[in-house]
């Protein structure tokens, strides 16, 4: 099994949702992240002074997959996060050992 | 005595207290680091207890009693825990306990004010210890000088709802406290941004509210005087605010929401002490110069002189404070639209006179702020330890968090 | 010239301003994207600020001059800056001074009330010049031939604390200008809740206190009047909230806060024009009335037409003033427990006189509003980019964010 | 009548809402899990709407009208929907629909305080029809026993603004509800803590704010016995909130905002009964015996007997109400600097009457607080599913949730 | 080395860390997610519409251990979560490359 | 490739991210977690009762870098955030399979 782990902007979350269970995915698990990179964060402005802000409000998708659909998952992803703009964020792809479902106890792929 | 003027007093004494309970606690809690807010609220609260008793106990007396002899300078002691006031006893056209009310939330608000000078490391113990000592010391003389028939009341100073008495003794004194107790860590190219502009916009719209009861309670009465303090109050508010936020378009592009309401501050606290003298075109002009001015110091200080007022006191209270005691000598003239200076005074006369208040108000502070500051951090921690300031006050402090979600 | 009147003007005058500032401005807050919620906020703050000066300059005496021989149609150049207007001028038994600013109040909450139609994707620069215009040429203007001796005075309109004056006008434009704008990306499906319904129901609560400043205030005079104006109100919102919540109970077998404030908003709107002539059964069937008929048409505007006026500025104010001007003529009638209409005065002739107003109300600011709107887009940003709309206009427009914990 | 008199009744009206709404709303909404924040905000919000319709339509005649021969016990139903009660009908010095609408604000809030009692696991169902007839049969026929010319009056009972109608009434039932309906899951060693203390100071200071409107507002005059209340009121609440904070900083070495707030609620717990009639010196004695005793109790209730009374409302209020109404008879004496007892009734005679209207009310509101518990329950739900107590109610009973981020 | 992190409801997360700490293990890590599964959200109702919300509130687990200690730890977890009703939750299971104490620079099984 | 996740004191965050950007890292993602572990989290106080807190506020921080960068970025981090006292947090290591920039579909090193 593999685990994937997107960065993406929040807008596109939906998006990514929608990919996800069109190509077969049953669940996913999403968190708020905040990312640095490339693309800057916009300055603010307070009191008159500028704060430079590092950190850009970003989505982070967590999905374990079989490994037969690992590939699609991530092509998925990528393309419905893609807005062509610096910024659109990475996928990760892991190994997984063993994913197990709390609620009955099952293993492996059936746990997913 | 007056039904009509005492209850409107009622009114402006609810008002006022309302501006520091919740109003500046939230303007001021907004503006720090989420670990923080409660610190900021409780020193809020803490102050409003404390000086409710001190004021009690001696400080009504010394701005307010029968100094005799001494009169000039101080109130005396004979009025301690209200001695001698009953529910009949009457002050003006209203109730005495009224008035020692209505005065009470100025007495307040005035060292709570301060608590934007020092917010994110000072020791809790040393916010209640000096802002006892600097209400008994300060504030409670300046009053008795302006208001209660002292020597600046004697020579014409016009102070109509505390430029002097609170602004400037507050604004002047936070100056100084910030500067002795140090900068905050980070500061100022590494801080935090506000952690809830919000919340500081919810405490600045009760300030607003507020300040009706502040300026237009200081009437004493429901009459015509009030309602034009009412009226020139409301519209420097409104351009102070207009006038913060077109500097921070031409020199940012984009107009904040804290811009707007720390503008519309430095519009009231420009036209309290003149809110009882000028007309509507007098606000329209001391909101537009508070506006301009406060935003111009502001930045001075941060930027150039790196002091950490860390949320501007000196710059909008001290400074508005000041400048609006000096345009009340002018505003006040009937050509400009006010009520017209004391039969013989001259504009220039009045601005000697008002400049002297100004004068020996800014000295008082700081030099009484210095002293009590140094003794009592003798005797009290001052600053917390570094630790306790990355983690946060609120925790340290009062073993709290202000935000639960786990 | 009465104490008394002038002390609880004074005070409804603080109470109103507390509708808008910070009472509205958190209503809508709440509702909106968290990342929507400074501009929310900016917005209502801005318009109160801006429009106190327009009031000054021109509206109020647009409003309420003597406009000589057009006075039928405005009150003229006269009284801008308030001129001739000085502490001791008195408008009916209060000052003048106090009688402009209690009016200001309400040229502030209206355009403010118009904010709930366009948030999340207007440009701020759009909003002020609105706002400004729209205060001039619809509000002004309907505020003269109602309150100002204008046409509408003269055939007998009942319109007390502003149905038609302020929540048809507001109501009405704020639809136009929704429809002009177009919807909110994901509109109606993908929308984000509220972000903070807690935030909706502190402003609703001081939306609920400062009612009491604007319907018993309205009366001018501390009195009876006053008296059953404030409780005629508390009925009815009460009763509108609970109208309300059973819809939601019997539709989704849940009565949320929100629809209890949202009822309770639409019991204020419906009882305003008709608060000083009904009494507590009135109260009662206004609130019904108005909980029932907005719940209606909320959904209905949504739903059926699809129309993002997203904080449904136009079912709850617009229907809701209409609702209430008409309903005023039935119970103003002695037999309902209201004051009784003018003498010689049927109600069926009355409602006629009502239609009358409510009709010229809606097409004035329809029609004004759809004008000032073209003219504006032509040279201020109307809606902006959609990439800002996504982020939020917080950000895009006053480079500050709502929250801030990392 | 007396427009002064008017005029701040009108004020203190909106004073004493607005303690409700949105005041303890949020005072007990920061104290819960951020899961069920909205069902309490819902909780004050629901009951002031269905109480204020109760009070228009059966329980202020109850409590105010005219019970002829039975008028020791109840006022009868004459005044129902208030029957005979016009624009013109006075009540005292003033309006008598602006007396039945002061009244209501506190018939609205005696209930709410109760809700502390029972948060974060009981069914919507229940607070509504608890709430009303709990009004009806506690609530209305105290008040007319005690300020409606029933046997506690005649008895000479002292109860200034409250201290048995209020405190005594709401505490002593909240106990009783809360060991009825059972602790909270993992009460009391695994709870988590308040969500949000600044919103619990904020709805704090509106109570305080609003307290002025309470006690002063009880004067029904705008006189120097308004400006007496207003100041002990405002002693007592200082003073018990520095009695908390340094009860806590021995036991706990710190004191905490919410520590110094609840002592705040304790100290005008306390006064509200004796506002009337004791000083100054009465104001200090009983906001520091008001903190003290009430920490203690709060602790002993929750460490000792394990009662979960989840926001200490049998502590605050209905010990601080019952502690105040025997304290009123020792410190109203003249040498306490009190307003003196009624001729020729000495201390300890009045401590005996004070001592009956306790008892008689806590008497009371136990019994018919025990009875109508478990008549409701046999017919609407009294606690939530175990599954929808840990989601939390926000989402199980009102379909909303407090705060929305993702 | 294993690092386990587990998808569990909110209000089973004071029953897992008592679980895990049972058997030894002496730190862990949590955060707040957003889940998509086969559990639904409630519908939320504002203003007479209805939201459907597609995201459950969950806590995510995350705690790295000795190989000896991993089954352990997964079947501590899964009981301590486990309610029985959908949504109850994964476990998944990684292989854990190195680790280290920040504080003292210890690596490996020590820095745990 | 190699995913390295620090667990740090949320002060020390700037001085992480100096510290890796200081040594060629790019891009990083970062949230809020909280901890648990030898550091006890501090009592809390409410109407006089005490809540023993039992989790920290802790920063997580992730970054995906080559294998050659993968050693230093570890005591990069080691370094800035350690201020030798309890709870200065773990640096866990992790094989990274693939990694893809959503914006360009670049993969494997040139996505980081
Ligand atoms: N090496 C990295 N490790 C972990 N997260 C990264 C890394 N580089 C970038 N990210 C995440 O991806 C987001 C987007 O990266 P950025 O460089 O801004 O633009 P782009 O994805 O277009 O290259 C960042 O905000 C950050 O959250
Ligand atoms: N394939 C997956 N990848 C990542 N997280 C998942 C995946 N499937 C489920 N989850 C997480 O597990 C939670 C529970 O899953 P769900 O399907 O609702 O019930 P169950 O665990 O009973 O099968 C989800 O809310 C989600 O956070
Ligand atoms: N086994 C573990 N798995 C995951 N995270 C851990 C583990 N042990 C510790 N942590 C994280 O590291 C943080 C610091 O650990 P702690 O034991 O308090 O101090 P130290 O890092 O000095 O040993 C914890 O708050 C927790 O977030």
């Amino acid at each position: 099994m593999k685990f994937i782990v997107a960065i993406v902007k929040p807008h596109k979350l939906d998006d990514v949702r929608e990919a996800l269970t069109g190509i077969g995915v049953e669940g996913l698990t999403v968190s708020e992240v905040k990312g640095y990179g490339r693309q800057k964060g916009q300055t603010e402005i307070y009191r008159g002074a500028e704060y430079q802000v590092n950190f850009v409000p970003k989505i982070k998708v967590e999905v374990a997959v079989d490994d037969g659909l690992a590939d699609n998952a991530v092509e998925a992803i990528r393309q419905a996060a893609n807005t062509e703009k610096i910024g659109d964020g990475k996928i990760f792809v892991f190994e997984l050992q063993q994913a197990v479902r709390i609620r009955t106890g099952e293993t492996g792929e059936s746990a997913l | 005595m007056s039904g009509a003027d005492t209850a409107w007093i009622l009114t402006s004494t609810a008002l006022v207290l309302f501006m520091t309970l919740p109003g500046l606690a939230l303007f001021y809690g907004g503006l720090v680091r989420a670990q923080n807010v409660l610190s900021v609220l409780m020193n809020c609260f803490a102050i409003a207890c404390v000086i409710s008793i001190v004021w009690l106990v001696l400080a009504y007396s010394i701005a307010f009693g029968d100094g005799g002899a001494g009169n000039q300078w101080w109130g005396g002691l004979g009025k301690w825990f209200l001695a001698g006031v009953d529910v009949d006893t009457v002050s003006g056209t209203i109730p005495e306990s009224l008035f020692f009310m209505f005065q009470m939330t100025f007495a307040i608000i005035t060292p709570a004010l301060i608590v934007g000078a020092y917010v994110e490391r000072i020791h809790f113990s040393f916010v209640i210890v000096f802002s006892v000592i600097w209400v008994l010391l300060v504030y409670a003389p300046v009053v008795h000088w302006v208001w209660g028939g002292g020597f600046l009341a004697d020579k014409g100073v016009i102070d109509f709802a505390g430029g002097i008495v609170v602004h400037i003794t507050a604004g002047v004194s936070a100056l100084v406290l910030a500067i002795m107790l140090g900068r905050r860590r980070g500061f100022p190219s590494e801080l935090q941004a506000p952690h809830n502009p919000g919340m500081t916009m919810i405490g600045a719209a009760m300030l607003w509210v507020g300040w009706f009861g502040f300026n237009a309670g200081s009437a004493l009465a429901a009459d015509g005087s009030a309602g034009m303090a009412m009226t020139v109050t409301h519209i420097s508010a409104a351009t102070g605010a207009i006038a913060w936020s077109v500097m921070e378009l031409i020199r940012y592009r984009k107009a904040s929401l804290i811009g707007a309401v720390t503008g519309m501050v430095a519009g009231l606290a420009t036209i309290t002490p003149a809110s009882g003298v000028v007309g509507p075109v007098g606000g329209l002009a001391l909101g537009l110069a508070g506006g301009v001015v406060c935003f111009t110091i502001t930045q001075m200080i941060k930027q150039k002189f790196k002091i950490d007022d860390s949320l501007d006191v000196f710059a909008v209270h001290g400074v508005g404070g000041a400048l609006g005691t000096m345009l009340a000598a002018i505003f006040a003239s009937t050509a400009l639209g006010g009520n017209g200076l004391t039969e013989g005074v001259t504009i220039v006369g009045q601005l000697g006179v008002q400049a002297y208040g100004v004068i020996v108000g800014v000295v008082w502070a700081a030099v009484i702020t210095f002293i009590i500051v140094k003794v009592i951090a003798m005797f009290v921690p001052f600053r917390v330890k570094e630790e306790d300031e990355v983690q946060g006050l609120d925790l340290a402090m009062h073993g709290e968090r202000g935000y639960h979600t786990l």
